[in-house]
């Protein structure tokens, strides 16, 4: 099971913050599963077109070459804004 | 802690005396705050009537951290302080505090300023503005990237 | 008044808020808080037990104030403010206060650091310290110096 | 007249702040000035030995090539030390 989280503009282009998944066969990293969830369509859609997208693993940045594995935590969001 | 997320404001005077706290060899205490200004880049002229920020908690305090730890071996200096502010935010607020103690000014002023750079581009924050026009997220600015890469240069060169 | 001199300690989060007052346009604060070590490079060991700030009276003043119009040529900011306090301190009392406004953060964090600089080689102002070894007068760094005249090669570029 | 101020580890080598001078026929300039005082022998000698002595005329940053004239206040001091 990953659990995935969507932030900011992504959270309200999604209308949703968090989801469980479970790791689906043949997705090994970030990339992955990022083309996995751009294949719902919709809104999913927009995943692809977002503008500089960036990726946490447990709380950490990462990128699409990060692997995943049961249990991670993934959060994709827009660049930072804060300070 | 080196580092605070929180909606309540922050007293600077107070913050700063509790970081200077009894440690005779601090010499110099570079700080910065940052404000909600009521006119951004981007939008025309219509002035911010309230700002949001939303942020990744977990996350958040683990790279606020993470950069205070890296300034921390870049530099020498004794002490760091983030306090980054969260939730709903009026003009003329403050945002966000790094404080940075040391013997030195030289390093502390370096310190506050990297600790700020690689905040804006690696800290999970976004703001999120009310304008007369509507509300929009805040794009990230090129600067910011940019301010942030120059102490990677520096640090390879 | 952009530069005061004077005996009386300070308290930076009033200061800060006093200068903030009523601009909305302010995104950015950076300050800087110097403050008596007890221990300084030159002395041994030994630790400092007090230190006297002697100045020029008169001259202090405009060369503070030139220090400021300088920074405000140089640098899109706002407002600056120089406290600088004379006569008898302790080890951990503060000395001097620089904060500057401003929209955005790297034009106020150069200027601040730029105004330490010229404070430290163009402001006259003379520190006596006294050790158990006895008093004497704190000799200039070439360090300050050279982080004065990194602004000038600056500027020449 | 001249108006003369030392500061610092100088006024206490000279054991004097503050003296008046009328402005001395051939002086000019602060090189000059600072001869003048320094030819007084004693302690004035050592005003020569001062390393990186400073100078101000009216309160503001000269150079031995500063010109002087009647009524100027000039000043003597070490490096400066504060902030």
């Amino acid at each position: 099971m990953l659990k995935i989280l969507y932030f900011a503009s992504l959270r309200e282009t999604l209308g949703l913050g968090a989801e469980s998944l479970d790791l689906p066969p043949g997705v090994a990293d970030v990339g992955g599963l990022l083309n996995l969830l751009i294949a719902r369509g919709g809104g999913w859609a927009k995943l692809g077109a977002v503008k500089n997208l960036r990726y946490a693993v447990n709380q950490e940045m990462a990128r699409p070459e990060s692997p995943l594995k049961a249990g991670d935590e993934v959060a994709f969001f827009p660049p930072v804004t804060g300070g | 802690m080196a580092a605070r997320v929180q909606e309540a404001d922050f007293d600077v005077g107070a913050e700063l005396a509790a970081l200077r706290q009894g440690d005779a060899r601090i010499g110099a205490i570079a700080s910065f705050v940052g404000v909600v200004r009521d006119i951004n880049d981007g939008a025309s002229v219509s002035g911010i009537s309230e700002m949001t920020l939303e942020h990744y908690p977990g996350m958040t305090e683990k790279a606020l951290e993470a950069i205070v730890a890296e300034a921390k071996a870049r530099w020498e200096i004794f002490d760091a302080l983030v306090i980054h502010r969260v939730g709903r935010l009026l003009p003329t607020e403050q945002i966000v505090l790094v404080a940075v103690t040391g013997a030195h000014r030289g390093e502390t002023f370096a310190a506050c300023e990297f600790v700020m750079d690689y905040l804006k581009t690696r800290a999970p924050f976004w703001k999120r503005e009310v304008t007369p026009d509507g509300a929009r997220w805040v794009d990230a600015r090129e600067t910011d990237e940019s301010a942030a890469e120059r102490w990677q240069a520096r640090w390879e060169a």
